[in-house]
């Protein structure tokens, strides 16, 4: 490449340490001018870390940064500023309650006072929006946005600051489809003018759809830098995890049989009065899986916490095997769920599922700790718990197998072991499982994934939210999509693809094939299922 | 309740607001920034300490002024280590910065002076004398106008004017200004700042030595304006009223004026009246003296619009994805 | 792997802070013209020197493990309680309560009944900033200072109004001699030990099965495991069907009875009558004995027997030099401000320095 | 050796604790013997601070005010060999001496003398803490004045009901400035630390004040009157003393006017501020107070003031 024109991003050998974790180790790559570069890696491979570095977020510990062919010394993200890097993080970096022209603005001032560069600010806003389809409302507070809007106004506050080189870290994940599509327009457009697009995703769809150039990370590596057009989805995954991987489940058909969670009208406001869920209906039976896919964001979160006790429900009837659950009053909690055989596994395990200053025996009994079996009299029976930690431990091959370290010590997948332990352990009538393998290792994944089969095997109902189709096709024996607080429809794993699951994420019923119901019961009796 | 009264009663509500107002700002940049400060209380007992001091020792009310906002934003930049550089709990460091304030403030004036912790009384140039704004003598005589004129506007030290001042200016500041923007963004989400490119930790220290500025100089008015000298723990609690304030203005710098105002006003009246007779029921002073932190517990408590702190408030800043 | 030992984390930092504290607190005393060994001797003499000087660090020891326990329980379930001052003159009312207007026969009997006032008033008192928080999201920190305003405030009025007792000062009558509580002289006496005449009295006896008590409670109850929960995580709490609203007014309805229960000490114990103000900063102190207590009962008994012993060698330092008891006070300041918002400044050097120790690796240490 | 506790308002109150101080140093000067002195930082420590004296070996030991009483009342009999003393309060136990003053009597003269040198006709008082001791000042200043002026108007208030209210010079200020809005020309502080915010106030604002207990006219010639003196100093000169010689005396003392316990203050810095006139109309009363012709009422004696609602 000696005789091209300067990369527009170069790294060498970076490297950077979070205390004991090595999250980058050693990294070097490439990126041309006016090309779209994508990353791809498992969770905490160091995507967001290397860009946080380039981005002057971090600090690499060692390795040199090149910006268009000149050494650049980024010790802050003013500096990366200056050297036409701007960034679209994750989670937005937007003030709330301010407008968008304030957020726009905000550190890239001009003069003293507000009055005149908000006044420029909102004659380059225009140009930019007409320029690039960036149309937002430059009076509209932040917090009134939907999600797509505010990364609107992340990428314009990258453009407003002349940016030629534009970071985005995960930007689908909070999309719809056609929210995507539509970034994927902007991108191509800021493309064809010239500038540079980092693009971090571990969707590989999306890397194929978009990309010119892909780099592979895993465990803080950098395993492979590829052109998109000479690669294919099996290889990169392949690279992402290094060993072949197995993208089906073995699962044997599904024996359903009577109604064991049955959902009616549900309904759910938020703190701010906004209704979350506007009337769900649905049931789950015994032995069998139902698959809850949609964007984040739409309900399903609301709906696996009213399931599971966590918070309140402000209509509708739920019914375990027949009999009504308490919604609203005092016994709406996630204890008297757990003692009617409600086992959850919930979407956050870090902030929900464990308390990571306990030690791992203290988490084993985490929700139960008022069974019997962990209770002497008035005192706990510590020793009980103990034993039976190690017991789960040794069965979960967690490691380490030691019940006396704090639940923060343990890597995410082994975190995740110990509460699908805990939680499939107790034989419930009913499994929630949210987001079951988010920061899991391959490993892991097919681990998890088999118990959850085996407990659907045993004749239990499991009600499975995710945001991976991948997972949600490859799990369910029925798939149901969720958009803005709604059911769109339910569809059958056999007969249903990524596209049209994608299209009813966006809120679009193909009008062509109505919701298939009465397809599901034919199955369903097909199946030999005992419908009611 | 003549009408004479009611001035006078307002005149010495203003001169009590006075130290509240600018505590209450001081709190204001503060917490507008994310750094909650509930040692506001020992900024204002050690400016006030300090500037009385200085006052007495070089005969200077205003070289005294120097040393108490000098003082006080040394326990800005202490407290800033502890919350920002640090990152310690700021409600620990607030705390601890209070007691020290109430231990040094005593050792040192017993060093000094040896008067059992207060300083000897101050008395000329060292302290600040009442300014009569032109007019206010001609005017006396004027019905109505007149002792309003000349008892509640006129006839006050300069902090007086100038703590009045600083509410527009705040505002000005902090509204209308970039560094206001940038203040108040990092207040709310300090990343969003920081990804901008600005200094969390510089704008945070900045907003602290601002706190530290104002708290000066409201110490500096308890112990050279409003009386004498300084005397032990002389602050009595105004550090947390102006806490309260801040919460009762929902961290504006307008309704500061007016929460400082009212709050000036219940000091006064608990003054003037040992209890009040209210519609035949017996009020007694004791609670007078408790209703300004009744009255925000009642905020607090919701019942009277909902305040909401700035965002990031309370919590040190860490880098996170 | 943690990134600090265990006995780091519980006792070398909280000892390398308290000696920061105590050299800075050394050049203040020398900066006021004094030998900083010199009043050190003075005050450790002071303190622990006599049996009068045992009997009166004990005896503020007492007030502080009852306000410490106080703020640690709190802690627990992460709620900071700055009110203990307030709730511990509260107790104070009940204990008095109690004490005079309950015929007691003995003191035997009067001790478990000022025990249940001197509890129920501190826990009354925080029970508003609690159910505030709890549901309505009121700071705690901000409702309970204003509690203890709202408290010094009502006491007054009640001491100048119905519970003043004939005479000018504003404080009640002298409790029955039935409610005295016999003191370490008297338990020494009777064994044949001469011990010098110090308020030191059975609560101190009490504040230790306070501590085994509070122990039980957080880490062999479930209760206490559900309010370690919940302090550690609100939302895992809730997943856990943990009612953040229960243990919110359950933690501070403990740590609030903790506090009150320092009125057996000081009122029972020490002024057998009400006074405007016994609690002494006592509340405050708390917050630094928990703090460098780690919030655990042994951690807060050997720190209240430390600031107690600061107290009474506070005493005889002023006694003896020109250096003022506020001395106590800068001290404790320098404790809390070391030990609770600049803890950051020693464990960070302190975990990279273990973490650079680690780095070479040791076999064995492989965790994944 | 004797001992002296100062009380809470500290020892440089410029009022009672101070005029307790420097009787303790004149004698300590005059004698060249030492004594032992500790102040006082808050209520709940007179016990231990009161026992420490006894333990220590001071004899006697001097507590000064009302509130010390009933602490006294439990200590004294634990320390019978040792002596105390306690100044304005009545304690009675075999090895206590009670000091009390006339208090009323010497207020009544100085409100004698507001009274003649009130050109508005309203006088004032600013209290300390409202207890019977400082209603008895009152009471009899109001006395003084309305019987030298049946017209005139007096004014009195109380800075607070706690022990803070002897320290609390803003508030004494601001109680100061609302009485001359009520049209007070003269204002008398009975007030520990408090009075020196009345005094400063009246100072400024060009209005004459009257101090308490000390001597403290110095402090801003030519704008205060005179003051209310309360020889404590000569009391704890007295009690030293007393005991040094082997004479001292247990039992209730009663300083008032004929025994010079209390008077008013006459030096160069208000010798402009009193005429002839006024000098007279008080030395008369004084005269007529002594000889019984005029009986000052006390407030202690029965709680109630004929010359002043409270
Ligand atoms: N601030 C931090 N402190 C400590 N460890 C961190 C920090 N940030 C990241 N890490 C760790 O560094 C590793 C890499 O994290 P990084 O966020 O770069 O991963 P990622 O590839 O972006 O993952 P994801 O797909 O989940 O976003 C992880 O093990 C993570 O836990
Ligand atoms: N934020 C953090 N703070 C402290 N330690 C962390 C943090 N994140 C990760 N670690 C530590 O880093 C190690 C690796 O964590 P990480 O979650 O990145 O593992 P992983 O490689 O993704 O493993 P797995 O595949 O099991 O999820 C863990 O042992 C954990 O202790
Ligand atoms: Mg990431
Ligand atoms: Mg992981």
């Amino acid at each position: 490449m000696a005789d091209g024109p300067a990369p527009a991003i170069e790294l060498r050998g970076i490297s950077k340490a979070f205390g004991a974790v090595q999250a980058n180790k050693d990294i070097s790559i490439r990126v041309m001018p006016g090309t779209i570069h994508g990353i791809i890696g498992e969770n905490g491979a160091g995507k967001s870390t290397l860009m946080s570095i380039l981005y002057g977020f971090y600090r690499a510990d060692a390795g040199e940064i090149l910006i268009a062919g000149r050494k650049t010394d980024i010790p802050d993200s003013q500096a990366a500023i200056r050297a036409g890097i701007g960034m679209v993080f994750q989670h937005f970096k937007l003030v709330e309650n301010f407008t968008v022209l304030e957020n726009i603005v905000l550190g890239a001032e001009e003069g003293v006072l507000l009055n005149t560069s908000l006044g420029k600010a909102r004659k380059l806003l225009r140009q930019l929006s007409d320029e690039y389809e960036l149309h937002v409302d430059p009076d509209a507070l932040i917090e009134d946005l939907g999600v797509g809007m505010q990364q609107r106004v992340e990428i314009l506050k990258a453009l407003y600051r002349q940016a030629d080189i534009l970071i985005l870290d995960e930007p689908t994940g909070v999309l719809t489809p056609a929210e995507a599509d539509h970034l994927f327009r902007i991108l191509r457009g800021l493309k064809d003018q010239g500038k540079t697009v980092v693009l971090i995703t571990h969707k590989l769809r999306e890397i194929m759809e978009i990309t010119d150039t892909v780099s592979v990370m895993r465990r803080g590596q950098m395993t492979a830098t590829v052109r998109t057009a000479e690669t294919s989805p099996e290889k990169l995954a392949e690279l992402m995890v290094g060993r072949k991987v197995l993208l089906q489940v073995d699962k044997a058909p599904p024996r359903p049989g009577e109604v064991v969670l049955k959902v009616e009208n549900l309904r759910i406001h938020d703190e701010q009065g906004v209704e979350r869920l506007r009337g769900v209906s649905f049931d789950v039976r015994a032995g069998e899986v139902l698959g809850i896919a949609g964007v984040a964001g739409n309900g399903q979160s609301e709906l696996l916490e009213v399931l599971g006790g966590m918070r309140p429900a402000q209509g509708g009837t739920v019914q375990l095997t027949g009999e009504a659950l308490d919604l609203t009053g005092s016994r709406s909690d996630a204890r008297t769920r757990r003692a009617r055989g409600i086992a959850h596994v919930p979407e956050d395990r870090q902030r929900e599922g464990l308390i990571m200053d306990f030690h791992a025996w203290e988490n084993v009994g985490f929700g139960y700790h008022d069974d019997p079996a962990y209770n002497r009299g008035v005192l706990m029976d510590n020793d009980a718990l103990r034993r039976d930690a190690e017991a789960k431990i040794a069965r979960f091959d967690v490691r380490p197998a030691d019940c006396w370290q704090k639940a923060r010590n343990f890597s995410g997948g082994n975190q995740q072991k110990i509460v699908v332990a805990r939680e499939i352990e107790r034989d419930p009538v009913l499994l929630l499982v949210g987001q079951p393998t988010r920061g899991v290792d391959i490993g892991a994944i097919e681990f998890i994934h088999q118990q959850i089969v085996a407990l659907r095997d045993a004749g239990r109902a499991v009600l499975l939210v995710s945001v991976e189709l991948d997972e949600i096709l490859s799990l369910s024996d029925r798939i149901a999509v969720m958009f803005d607080g709604r059911i769109m429809g339910e569809r059958l794993p056999d007969t249903t693809d990524e596209r049209e699951l994608g299209l009813l994420m966006a809120g679009i019923t193909d009008t062509d094939r109505p919701v298939a119901t009465a397809e599901v019961e034919a199955n369903l009796a097909r199946s030999g299922g005992k419908a009611r | 309740m003549d009408f004479l009264t009611v001035v006078q009663i307002l005149d010495s509500t203003v001169r009590l607001a006075t130290p509240l107002l600018l505590a209450c700002l001081a709190g204001l940049f503060s917490e507008r920034a994310g750094v909650v400060d509930i040692g506001l209380e020992g900024k204002m007992l050690i400016a006030a300490f300090f500037s009385a001091a200085v006052a007495y020792s070089t005969g200077s009310v205003w070289l005294g002024l120097l040393a108490g906002v000098a003082a006080s934003m040394v326990f800005g930049v202490i407290h800033g280590l502890a919350s920002i550089t640090f990152r310690g709990d700021q409600l620990i460091s607030g705390v601890a910065l209070n007691f020290l304030a109430s231990g040094m403030t005593v050792l040192i004036a017993q060093d000094w002076f040896a008067q059992g912790g207060r300083t000897p009384a101050l008395d000329g140039a060292a302290r600040f004398s009442s300014i009569d704004l032109p007019g206010a003598g001609a005017l006396r005589d004027v019905p109505f106008i007149g002792p309003i004129y000349d008892d509640l506007i006129s006839g006050h030290t300069i902090l007086v004017y100038v703590a009045v001042l600083m509410v527009p200016l705040s505002w000005y500041v902090l509204f209308r200004t970039r560094f206001g923007l940038r203040l108040r963004a990092v207040g709310e989400n300090p990343g969003a700042v920081d990804t901008a490119g600005i200094s969390v930790v510089r704008l945070r220290y900045s907003a602290v030595l601002i706190c530290g500025f104002l708290c000066g100089l409201a110490g500096a008015y308890l112990a050279t304006g409003l009386a004498a000298g300084f005397v032990k723990d002389m602050t009595a609690g105004r550090g947390y009223i102006a806490l309260a304030a801040l919460i009762f203005a929902k961290w504006r710098p307008w309704y500061a004026l007016g929460a400082c105002l009212l709050f000036g006003l219940l000091e006064s009246i608990g003054n003037r009246y040992q209890s009040l007779d209210l519609l035949g029921l017996q009020i007694p002073s004791q609670f007078m003296q408790a209703l300004p932190y009744i009255l925000t517990v009642v905020i607090l408590a919701g019942f009277v619009g909902k305040a909401t702190p700035p965002r990031a408030g309370g919590t040190p800043y860490v880098k996170e994805k | 792997m943690d990134k600090l030992p265990r006995w780091a984390d519980v006792a070398l930092i909280p000892v390398v802070n308290l000696v920061l504290a105590l050299i800075v607190s050394g050049i203040v005393v020398t900066l006021i013209g004094e030998n900083p060994f010199d009043a050190m001797m003075i005050m450790v003499n002071g303190a622990v020197g006599s049996t009068y000087g045992w009997g009166y660090t004990l005896f503020y020891a007492t007030n502080f493990v009852f306000t410490g326990l106080a703020v640690a329980v709190a802690f627990h379930a992460r709620l900071f309680n700055i009110g203990g001052e307030g709730q511990a003159q509260l107790g104070s009312l009940g204990v008095a309560l109690v004490c005079l207007y309950i015929p007691w026969p003995h003191w035997t009997l009067a001790l478990p009944g000022a025990i249940v006032g001197g509890a129920l008033f501190g826990a009354a008192w925080a029970a508003i900033p609690a159910y505030l928080q709890a549901r309505r999201g009121s700071h705690i920190v901000i409702t309970t200072i204003m509690f203890n305003f709202i408290a010094s405030a009502l006491l007054v009025y009640l001491l100048i109004t119905s519970l003043k007792a004939p005479g000018m000062a504003p404080e009640t009558a002298r409790f029955p001699e039935a409610t005295y509580l016999p003191t370490a002289q008297d338990f020494f006496a009777a064994i044949g030990i001469p011990f010098a005449r110090t308020p030191l009295n059975v609560s101190f006896i009490v504040a230790l099965i306070a501590c085994w008590l509070v122990w039980l409670l957080m880490w062999r109850m479930r209760l206490g495991y559900e309010i370690r929960a919940f302090g550690h995580s609100e939302p895992a709490a809730i997943y856990a069907g943990i009612s953040p609203f229960r243990i919110t007014m359950v933690a501070m309805l403990i740590s609030g009875a903790l506090a009150g229960l320092m009125g057996i000490n000081a009122v029972m114990g020490e002024q057998q009558r009400l006074l405007q103000d016994n609690v002494l900063g006592a509340g405050f102190v708390g917050i630094a004995v928990a703090l460098m207590g780690r919030s655990h009962p042994v951690g807060v008994l050997l720190a209240a027997i430390l600031f107690g012993a600061l107290y009474q060698g506070g005493a005889e330092l002023e006694f003896e030099t020109s250096v003022p008891r506020e001395m106590v006070v800068v001290i404790q300041a320098l404790v809390i401000l070391f030990t609770g918002a600049l803890d950051g400044m020693v464990r960070g050097p302190l975990e990279k320095a273990f973490l650079r120790y680690r780095k070479q690796p040791k076999p064995g240490v492989a965790a994944e | 050796e004797p001992g002296l506790i100062i009380d809470l308002g500290g020892k440089f109150d410029k009022s009672f604790n101070e005029s307790a101080y420097t009787g303790a140093q004149r004698w300590k000067e005059e004698t060249g013997n030492d004594y032992m002195e500790t102040e006082l930082q808050s209520e709940a420590q007179r016990e231990q601070t009161m026992r420490r004296m006894a333990e220590r070996g001071a004899n006697p030991v001097v507590v000064l005010g009302f509130a010390n009483a009933s602490t006294l009342e439990k200590v004294a009999p634990d320390y019978p060999d040792t002596n105390f003393v306690i100044v304005d309060m009545v304690v009675d136990q075999p090895n206590v001496q009670s000091v009390v003053f006339s208090e009323h009597e010497g207020s009544y003269l100085v409100g004698v003398m507001a009274a003649k040198a009130s050109e508005t006709g309203t006088v004032s008082f600013v209290g300390g803490m409202d207890v019977p001791l400082i209603r008895k000042f009152a009471c009899g200043y109001a006395q003084g004045a309305k019987d030298t002026n049946p017209d005139i108007n007096v004014v009195a208030n109380m800075t607070g009901t706690t022990p803070t209210a002897w320290n609390d010079p803003v508030k004494g200020g601001e109680l100061t400035r609302a009485q001359i809005s009520q049209g007070s020309d003269v204002v008398y502080a009975a007030a520990g630390g408090t009075g020196v915010g009345v005094l400063q106030t009246a100072a400024d604002e060009g209005i004459l004040a009257i101090g308490v207990d000390s001597n403290q006219n110095y402090l801003h010639p030519g704008s205060i009157l005179t003051s209310m003196t309360k020889q404590v100093d000569k009391a704890v000169y007295d009690a030293f003393q007393s005991a040094a010689e082997g004479n001292f005396q247990t039992g209730l003392q009663v300083k008032d006017l004929a025994s010079e316990g209390v008077g008013y203050a006459m030096d160069e810095h208000n010798a402009d501020l009193v005429t002839e006139e006024m000098q007279q109309a008080v030395d008369e009363a004084a005269e007529k107070i002594k000889s019984g012709e005029i009986a000052v009422h006390d407030y202690t004696s029965d709680d109630s003031c004929p010359a002043l609602s409270f």
